[in-house]
């Protein structure tokens, strides 16, 4: 339980100068999450156009993990579709369960987040951007689809 | 003075050390550690004289009811209550803050009516009335911090109203450690009419508490928090007034006669602890009390003052740190927050070093917001810390504050 | 099969046995002994893993809120019920139907609303209704007990109406050993629109439960009535109806967000759990499940049931006795009277000889008045009492005849 | 601790035939007492003549201390006053606690009930009947004299 597992760079730098922080001014999808433990309180705004997340941005406050998390996550969802995104964020908690397998390939950046495995009291941190983008998605799975896109 | 080996006295250390993993505990104000004569005391109870109270009319059930009436007896002694049946036992804190809450607000309240809080209060003195509030339409009001963290009594007094029926204030600030006037709060509630009702969660584990003196109608308080077995807390209530009282909770004990559909009560306390109370916590409570005693509770106090100045100067010391603390009155709890660093990563960096400290609200939502934070870390200190555990705390802030220190943005890795 | 040395795993028979007086222990209906295991276990939780639940960050507040979690599952599993989530912590099955009554009742009934209840009812299933029914106006109405001593469900179902809200009935009866037909009774309450609540006090301990089977919306139990610690008992809620309800207790750890004068809830379980819960009590329990799930459920039911009907008919021997008993279905409970000998000195001359038995209402004063008794004399058997527990107990209650055989009245002395 | 110290012969006698059962048609104090653990139920009648206790009954059920406490006590009262009746409870408080002493001389019959110092859940089925009585006395002194005395 090395705390340069926990705190990598990359995790320092995503903390320090988050990627997409921000609100979507007219978002296809939007939600909410806490984290009752340490205060956590994530925003994720979603944008799809034709099928797919065209844009992705967070705001709200929180620890390293949890904001290193979300601009990562934010980075990484854009141009999936839902469903590939839900994917994603299956893969995720596999690997902060401390699952074994290969998660590089698919999880870019966010395989930072691997140490956290090891600190059982961060996993809420390090899940919570992503169980917020799942909540903000519709339950219809006809709704998931971008409006814009029906229309055409 | 303080023994120096009180750390003995409490099992977890020895049983953490043997494992090689020292635990240096710094949130007893969340919950303290429990000392071997407190678990002895469970043991034996259980062991030798289980049996129901106030039910049985065997030797047995005698023994376990003359022990569960003397933990009464202790309690009330312990804080200088005027007499064994002004004490109620329950859960802790928040469940004797509901009861009030319940039992004296739900009947006594109407529409329009004022209760007065603090800013600095714990979810536990604000909930439950929010909850009242909800079913009868009180007002709430609260006393502001000044720029020390102290409780500002001109705000009190501005508060005040012939609709004021209640002044609840916590008598030690879980997050800030601010010692609040509330003799003079009590005095000035009465004044006005009004009750005034004492959250001491975190001043009967650590001062010399005396409710007479203090002239407080109700003083709440936990066993958990001063060495005792969780789900066993007390409330001390002016006896006049439980007596007025509706009942909160309904059931066996509680009772005088029952009828299908109506029922009359026994007297308080009893009036107050329906169903099988925890009688082994309350056993334990009175063990928790007697090892206290043994040390003195102005020596615990004296104690954990210094070692609070101590900590707040040593910790001051640390580049980018902001302490949320009184100048002059301040116990055995700090609370800060360090430039650049999310409390959460602090209280994990320091339990890579054993030191267990708490980060995040504490329970006080709206104290946060009024101090402009998310959160803070905090350390709080009982009478099994000393001088080195500091140095290890100081150090280890040192190592995240290096950790965090701003860097120039990364190239964006892929 | 039952092993015939679980006397052994309670240390307090041999602590007595060294003492020189044998413990005759038949007073398990109002709270049961300890194994070994369930006092190992706090000893182990307070010398090792304390620490408070759900608010440290670190790793002893982890293992702590591991446990206590864990805890949670093995209830679940225990009753049958589908998620941990569905189940509460609470101190004792008198809050859990308190809970009910204040969270669901207060906030759910109205004037003229109707809840059933049955004649057979233990206080804490009555003085919540009456509790309520001073705050809201409903009207309480009782199924009747027919001359075998069972719930007669014909009078269940004439006192349905469109106004009937919940029937809440005792699953076991403390006082006459009744299984009652729960599963057939949830299912008229829902026919008829109602919720439906047990009070599973004196099931829970002594036989396999299935909520999801029995169908029930609520199931309250303590856990020092099944070998557990005081302090902590449970209820479980079917979920939905959980997420829907208002809270009862407000305070630290229920809740979302708290701002000065409203706050918002967390889920269920946690929004039930105000304030820092019975966590060792939990984890004690805990322990007393794998204690008896070892031993087995259905032994445990196989044997009590068996070692009540011999009791039953070793006491029916002797002159002028009167037991309240169904003559089919029964549990380890034998209640009963002998004439000419109050209850009260029954259970003194028992004493005297080791045999701690229960005189008294029982917390069920409107079933003694519908028996037509003042008080009766109880026998309760657990998996730690055997045949020769009612040889002796006979044998005593021989003796308390003999003592109290009419006689002339003498000269008048002075 | 034997039980023939508990369950001496008086008692019985007492218990089975007791003196004074009744309630007085028009009391000048009256009260009612419960013992919760045991469900004893007592009503106790006083009659004031000229200063005395004219007359004393007692009503309700329970075991066989708490009856023939009661039967003894209203033996006892008849004749004093209520000062002289209220010693006589402390006397009798004294007693039933296990202090030492010699209580023959003024507590008569009730010394029958002294073995219950022995039994210590016993001592409130005997003090039952002592504190309705003492409970049936007006708080304020003047009152405690008969208002038929006064009219004289
Ligand atoms: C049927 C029944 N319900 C409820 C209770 C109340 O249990 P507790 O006192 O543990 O709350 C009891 C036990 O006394 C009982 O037997
Ligand atoms: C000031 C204050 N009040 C109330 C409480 C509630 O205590 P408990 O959780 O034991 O009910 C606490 C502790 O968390 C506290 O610090």
């Amino acid at each position: 339980m090395s705390l340069n597992d926990l705190f990598t760079e990359i995790i320092l730098d995503h903390y320090q100068h988050p990627h997409n922080h921000g609100v979507i001014g007219k978002p296809t999808f939007s939600s909410r999450g806490f984290n009752e433990s340490c205060g956590d309180d994530i925003q994720v705004s979603l944008l799809l156009q034709n099928g797919v997340i065209a844009d992705a941005k967070f705001s709200g406050a929180g620890c390293s993990i949890s904001q290193a998390s979300a601009s990562i996550m934010t980075d990484l969802v854009k141009g999936k579709s839902v469903d590939e995104a839900k994917k994603l964020a299956e893969k995720f908690y596999e690997m902060v369960k401390g699952n074994e397998g290969d998660f590089g390939e698919e999880l870019g950046d966010a395989v930072a987040l691997q140490g956290v495995s090891k600190f059982p009291v961060r996993v809420k941190c390090a899940t919570l951007a992503w169980h917020t983008l799942e909540e903000s998605f519709p339950k219809d799975p006809d709704l998931r689809r971008d409006k814009s896109a029906d229309k055409k | 003075m303080m023994r120096n080996d009180i750390k003995k006295d409490f099992p977890i250390f020895a049983k953490w050390e043997s494992m090689g993993k020292p635990l240096i505990y710094l949130d007893s104000a969340a919950t303290t550690q429990k000392p071997q004569h407190v678990i002895s005391t469970l043991d034996e109870y259980y062991s030798k004289f289980n049996a129901n109270v106030h039910r049985g009319n065997y030797e047995l059930s005698q023994l376990a009811t003359d022990m569960y009436e003397e933990a009464r007896t202790k309690v009330a002694h312990f804080i200088n209550a005027p007499k064994p049946e002004s004490i109620i036992f329950t859960r802790n804190a928040t469940e004797s803050l509901n009861l009030i809450a319940y039992a004296w607000g739900l009947n006594n309240l109407h529409k329009g009516d004022e209760i007065i809080l603090s800013e600095m209060e714990h979810h536990s003195n604000l909930v439950p009335w929010h909850i009242i509030s909800r079913h009868t339409g009180i007002v709430l009001k609260f006393i502001k911090l000044n720029s020390d963290f102290q409780l500002d009594l001109e705000s009190l007094k501005q508060n005040l109203s012939p609709r004021t029926k209640a002044v609840s204030v916590v008598h030690v600030s879980n997050v800030l450690g601010t010692i609040n006037p509330v003799k003079e709060i009590v005095r000035i509630a009465h004044e006005a009419g009004a009750i005034a009702i004492i959250d001491g969660a975190q001043s009967a584990p650590h001062m010399p508490v005396d409710v007479q003196d203090i002239g407080c109608d109700f003083y709440a308080f936990s066993g958990h928090k001063m060495c005792g077995p969780t789900g066993i807390g007390g409330l001390y209530g002016r006896y006049e007034l439980l007596e007025e009282m509706e009942p909160f909770l309904g059931g066996g004990e509680m009772i005088n006669e029952v009828f299908p559909t109506t029922s009359n009560y026994a007297k308080p306390p009893y009036k107050f602890e329906a169903g099988t109370p925890d009688i082994a916590g309350a056993i334990g409570l009175k063990a928790a009390i007697e090892y206290l005693e043994k040390i003195g509770m102005q020596n615990v106090e004296d104690y954990e003052i210094e070692l609070g100045n101590h900590a707040a100067k040593r910790l001051g010391s640390i580049e980018g740190i902001h302490i949320f603390r009184p100048r002059t009155t301040g116990t055995g709890v700090v609370s800060f927050t360090i430039d650049n660093v999310h409390p959460h990563d602090i209280s994990t960096i320091l339990d890579s070093a054993g030191v267990a400290i708490r980060a995040g609200h504490h329970c006080a939502q709206p104290l946060m917001r009024k101090l402009q934070v998310q959160s803070t870390a905090r350390a709080s200190f009982y009478i099994y810390n000393d001088e080195s555990d500091v140095e290890v705390l100081a150090g280890a802030l040192e190592k995240a504050a290096a950790i965090f220190k701003p860097r120039k943005k990364a190239d964006v890795v892929k």
